[in-house]
């Protein structure tokens, strides 16, 4: 019997390893050098559309907590090696011509994010 | 555990079917629009058949269970909802059971405990259990509205709102989500851990359970971690609400699965106890009133009885009688 | 066994009526304080902290409470304090889901409470706090019901509930700990800063504990007719009478410390509560309340002093209100005494006084907390009749 | 205010400043003199560390430019009531700021002083209020609960809060800055905005004297440290050891 519990706290304490490395790992990871502060690549989106269309949540997700807790260190590369700062100004450069851009589609979706209860939205400005 | 795994694996095949038909065999016409329809129609006429066979049955007694004081006399307390005497009380416990499950709250559960001893415990995890699955699929139910209405109605806005209430994830976190997976979890648990539920579970009891489980599994995958395109998917459903046979667009498979799952719990609902949605409002044993001391209760298929008078009677054997020197009632 | 709650006559009723209908003046109040935000409320730059933080060490204190009958019932096997061990759960429940409350009302962002408990932040008393509210409440409530259930099935309470016990020490004795260095952590804040604050809060919340223990336990003894709590009701009065005068000790020697070594901001928030001060101070409708603090304070000496007397403690109306006017007292010393005062600053201009809303929901929450504890209290006394009569 | 009240004020304000007197001779002068030795000894963390002098002999009089183009570039939102004020920077009498040995009267710039070792972030209970790797103190306004013990925790009373919605309460709104909402504290952010574009914060570079200088306080030769190195300097409340990396220079 002791060696079952024996095991057990093994797996427990392995575990619990096992998240602080990938928690370290993953924070780790992130620290990068700052972007260079000239205007924000325009070519492309940072993934291809079809992805956006469905994930553009997940990157804003992740692009809010690295902005607001990293500043300029939160720097993304997309894949194909752009680098971009995280930074909702990086997607409003581009995707602020059309007023609609959000809306449209969260009025479709009855979707209501509460982004634009701080950020200014588009459609607010004169 | 054959009556367990054998249902999983009949949901892990179920869902596989979706999946590889769209994803490889590019099926999505069959899974988008014909699977759902033909699911929504057997769904209605089975439905509507189980609960119109039901309702053709006769009910040949006043067969209210009861357990309270039924209506006597005037000083003695009358437990109205207990022992329902009108129809409106017996539909008011009909309602108490449908929405708070209310038998299911009186539960007890026998112990023995060193002595020997028997003790009654007052066991209420199954109705905690029951009202948080029930009523977060209810409320799951109803936010899907956002896929077939432009607009969906006012209170189901409120409802959606409420549920996201806590900011946790984006998108916004459902409260009933956790709350479905938790009862839903306890709910198979339950059937497992005591030997004498295992024993009465069936495969019927696994399966819709499992099956439930793996729709909301898969919808939440898509909500927070496979994503699909919420756009292709409510014009989908826009679509086939609007009867049209349009091909879909391109949408993940993953939605395919949940639809599919979901035509077969359609399918599966009207010729399984999952019919107990309908069965619990028709049910006589609740909603009969207790009134049989007061009001008679005519079984409706016994044939009428002949009475036959005295009158009749003599009038037959009138003569006879006269004969035998009997008295009769009318010359 | 809940249904006993459901069962009642016509004043049960009534009384739960009455609590839901403040409940619901509370969730009225919360709305407006939601719609409007925190400026509904009195508090604002002066008292960043209102009325709803000021229930927190008192409420801990409370909520620790149980422990003192918990551990000696269970751990050492006191069957005299048998009797009392549920209803101390039930009130240690009832602590921890108020304070759950109180917590969560003066957030300006309730919908991200959960953050409170994603991104713990260890260095923060606060980030502990609610996590140890709520496994508190968990296990106060499962040893009330278990106690309780055992009583009612007449078999000895479970094995396990002796382990939840001992997991209960730690957890409870961190609440008043931690609720203490919620505050002593604000540098600048005399009243706060001081290695005193913990034990005072335990203190002072066992002398309410017991005080309320007291009230309840003759309260059931009028309602249930038996005689089986007078030993215990005297025990309780002595333990209440021996906290209460650990309590004043500890305000005396605060207080000594404060003026003898003439801390300005502690003097300050002393005074402000005990002389004439905030008569100028106070909003011009707070203005006769201002005498209160010295008033609860005096009532709280004086029920001390009664309970050490035999006479009284023979008696069955007078110890229970002397219980009742120690937990008042303590609610204040420890509650809005602490931190309301505390945030006032030497010509810091208006001090804090409640506005409508934060008003509201406070009653909302402490009548709350009652139509629970009442709950509960009626499952008690109904297994406790039923007991009887068996 | 009655006779008794004042005297007991009087008293306080000595005890207050006895309490200082023998703080100063102790260990903290209030004066330091930031040499490149006195850097050098210091324990720091490495890499970019951002702070900032006011020279207050010459913060003019009456002038508020700095506030003004604060409150523009961060859409800090104006309230009359002072109970609900919410303000990043502010101008306070120089003694009020700085103790009994600023001699000035004069109206001095105050804001958030990024400490070293901030209390708000020990106090803040999910992490919202953080020191950023830069050495700025930031909020994640996402994050914020609104439970407000980092404005308690903070011994400048920097951090303020969004006491009711704050947009109504915005004159000019400037499209390139988020507001804040209803609910979450919010504070000065060193314009890490602006110097993520390679701009100065808008109070110094606003500020028609120069008399706010911005930059590394880990570089030896940027603009801050030669003016450590040349004049004695105040920060504010240092006996608190939360070491602010906003210097005054009176």
């Amino acid at each position: 019997m002791p060696s079952k519990k024996i095991l057990i706290g093994a797996a427990a304490a392995l575990m619990l390893l096992a998240a602080a490395y990938l928690a370290t790992g993953a924070e780790t990871g992130l620290v990068s050098d700052p972007a260079s502060a000239a205007a924000p690549d325009t070519t492309g989106c940072i993934y291809p559309k079809e992805y956006m269309h469905s994930h553009h949540m997940q990157v804003l997700a992740d692009w809010k907590e690295h902005a607001a807790h990293e500043g300029p260190d939160a720097v993304m590369t997309a894949p194909d090696g752009r680098r971009f700062q995280k930074d909702l100004a990086t997607c409003l450069g581009c995707h602020s011509d059309n007023r609609q851009f959000c809306f449209s589609c969260h009025t479709y979706a009855n979707v209501k994010p509460n982004c634009w209860n701080c950020h200014i939205s588009p459609q607010d400005l004169p | 555990m054959k009556k367990v795994f054998l249902p999983l694996i009949w949901v892990a095949l179920l869902s596989c079917i979706p999946y590889v038909g769209v994803a490889y065999f590019g099926m999505s016409y069959i899974f988008g629009v014909v699977i759902p329809y033909l699911a929504a129609l057997l769904f209605i006429g089975g439905f509507s058949w189980r609960i119109y066979d039901w309702l053709s049955r006769p009910v040949p007694f006043c067969i209210t269970t009861t357990c309270g004081q039924e209506k006597s006399l005037d000083w003695i307390a009358h437990q109205k909802l207990e022992s329902p005497a009108t129809k409106w009380q017996a539909a008011l416990r009909v309602m108490t059971e449908v929405l708070f499950f209310r038998s299911l709250f009186r539960n007890t559960k026998a112990e023995l405990h060193t002595g020997p001893q028997l003790a009654y415990a007052s066991s209420k995890w199954l109705w905690m259990g029951g009202l948080a699955f029930h009523w977060s699929l209810l409320v799951i139910g109803l936010r899907h509205a956002r896929f077939f209405f432009m607009e969906p109605p006012l209170f189901i806005r409120l409802v959606e709102r409420t549920d996201r209430f806590f900011e946790l994830t984006l998108p916004a976190f459902y409260m009933t989500d956790a709350l479905v997976l938790t009862a839903i979890t306890f709910l198979v648990f339950r059937r497992l851990r005591d030997a004498k539920l295992r024993i009465i579970s069936l495969q019927t009891d696994f399966f819709p359970l499992f099956l439930i489980g793996a729709i909301a599994l898969v919808g939440m995958s898509m909500r927070y971690v496979e994503k699909v395109d919420v756009m292709a998917v409510k014009a989908q459903m826009m679509n086939l609400l609007s009867f049209s046979f349009a091909a879909p667009v391109e949408i993940g498979p993953f939605f395919y699965v949940h639809l599919f799952l979901a035509s077969v719990l359609a399918v599966y609902f009207p010729f399984s106890k999952l019919m107990h949605a309908g069965a619990i409002f028709l049910s006589p044993t609740r909603n009969l009133a207790n009134n049989s001391r007061e009001k008679r209760h005519v079984n409706p298929w016994n044939k009428p009885i002949k009475f036959r008078t005295y009158a009749e009677y003599e009038d037959e054997y009138r003569e006879k009688m006269k004969k035998a020197g009997l008295p009769v009632e009318k010359d | 066994m809940f249904e006993k709650a459901l069962k009642g006559n016509r004043a049960y009723w009534i009384w739960v009526a009455v609590l839901v209908l403040l409940a619901g003046a509370g969730v009225h109040g919360y709305r407006v304080q939601g719609a409007e935000g925190l400026a509904s409320t009195g508090m604002g730059v002066g008292a960043v902290w209102g009325i709803y933080n000021a229930q927190l060490p008192f409420l801990a204190g409370l909520a620790a409470s149980a422990l003192f009958i918990l551990v000696p019932e269970r751990l050492m096997k006191q069957t005299g304090l048998s009797a009392a061990a549920p209803l101390s759960a039930f009130l240690a429940a009832v602590a921890s889901a108020m304070s759950l409350l109180f917590l969560a009302a003066g957030f300006g962002m309730p919908s991200r409470i959960p953050t409170l408990f994603v991104n713990l932040s260890p260095s923060a008393p606060v980030s502990w706090y609610a996590p140890a509210l709520l496994l508190y409440l968990l296990l106060s409530l499962g040893a009330g019901w278990s106690l309780l259930g055992a009583r009612r099935k007449g078999t000895t309470p479970p094995r396990w509930l002796r382990a939840l016990v001992v997991v209960a020490v730690p957890v409870g004795l961190a609440l008043p700990v931690i609720a203490a260095f919620m505050l002593a952590v604000m540098p600048t804040h005399g009243l706060w800063t001081s290695a005193m604050l913990a034990p005072r809060i335990l203190v002072s919340g066992l002398a309410a504990g017991m005080g309320l223990l007291l009230v309840m336990v003759v309260a059931m003894r009028r309602s249930a007719g038996a005689e089986e709590g007078r030993e215990l009701a005297g025990r309780l009065s002595g333990y209440t009478a021996m906290a209460g005068l650990a309590s004043l000790c500890f305000v005396g020697l605060d207080a000594g410390t404060a003026f003898l070594g003439n801390l300005p901001s502690e003097t300050y928030a002393l005074r402000l509560l005990y002389s004439d001060m905030a008569r100028e101070a106070l909003p011009v409708a707070y203005v006769p309340f201002a005498g209160l603090p010295s008033v609860l304070l005096a009532s709280g000496a004086v029920s001390v002093l009664l309970l050490f007397l035999p006479a009284v403690r023979r008696g069955n109306l007078l110890p229970a209100l002397a219980g009742l006017l120690i937990a008042v007292s303590a609610w204040f010393d420890r509650g809005p005494g602490l931190i309301l005062a505390g945030q006032a600053t030497p010509g810091g201009g208006e001090v804090y006084a409640p506005a409508l809303p934060d008003m509201l929901v406070t009653i909302g929450i402490w009548a709350g907390g009652a139509l629970l504890l009442t709950a509960l209290l009626k499952v008690t006394l109904s297994v406790r009749r039923e007991r009887g009569m068996a | 205010m009655n006779e008794e009240r004042r005297t007991f004020m009087k008293k306080a304000g000595l005890g207050l400043m006895a309490g200082f007197g023998a703080a100063a001779i102790a260990s903290s002068p209030l004066f330091e003199r930031v040499a490149a030795s006195a850097w050098a000894a210091a324990p720091k963390r490495p890499g970019t560390r951002w702070g900032m002098v006011i020279d207050t002999r010459r913060c003019r009089e009456g002038c508020s430019a700095c506030v003004d183009a604060c409150r523009l570039s961060h859409n800090v939102p104006t309230f009359s009531d002072p109970r609900r004020r919410v303000e990043w920077i502010h101008r306070e009498e120089g003694r009020a700021l700085l103790g009994s040995a600023c001699a000035t009267q004069k109206l001095l710039p105050a804001l958030c002083n990024h400490c070293e070792e901030p209390s708000c972030v020990r106090s803040c209970p999910t992490d919202s209020i953080f020191r950023r790797r830069d050495g700025i103190v930031a909020v994640d306004y996402h994050r914020c609960i609104g439970c407000r013990s980092c404005m308690l925790g903070c011994p400048y009373g920097e951090v303020s809060f969004n006491w009711s919605d704050p947009r109504p309460a915005i004159t000019e709104p400037t499209p390139d800055y988020p507001t804040r909402q209803q609910g979450v504290v919010e504070k000065c952010n060193f314009c890490s905005d602006r110097l993520k574009r390679g701009l100065q914060p808008s109070c110094s570079s606003r500020c028609p004297e120069g008399a706010m200088t911005f930059g590394d306080l880990n570089d030896p030769d940027s603009a801050v440290r030669r003016l450590l190195a040349s004049s004695d300097s105040m920060r504010r409340k240092p006996e608190l050891g939360t070491e602010p990396k906003v210097y005054y220079i009176i």
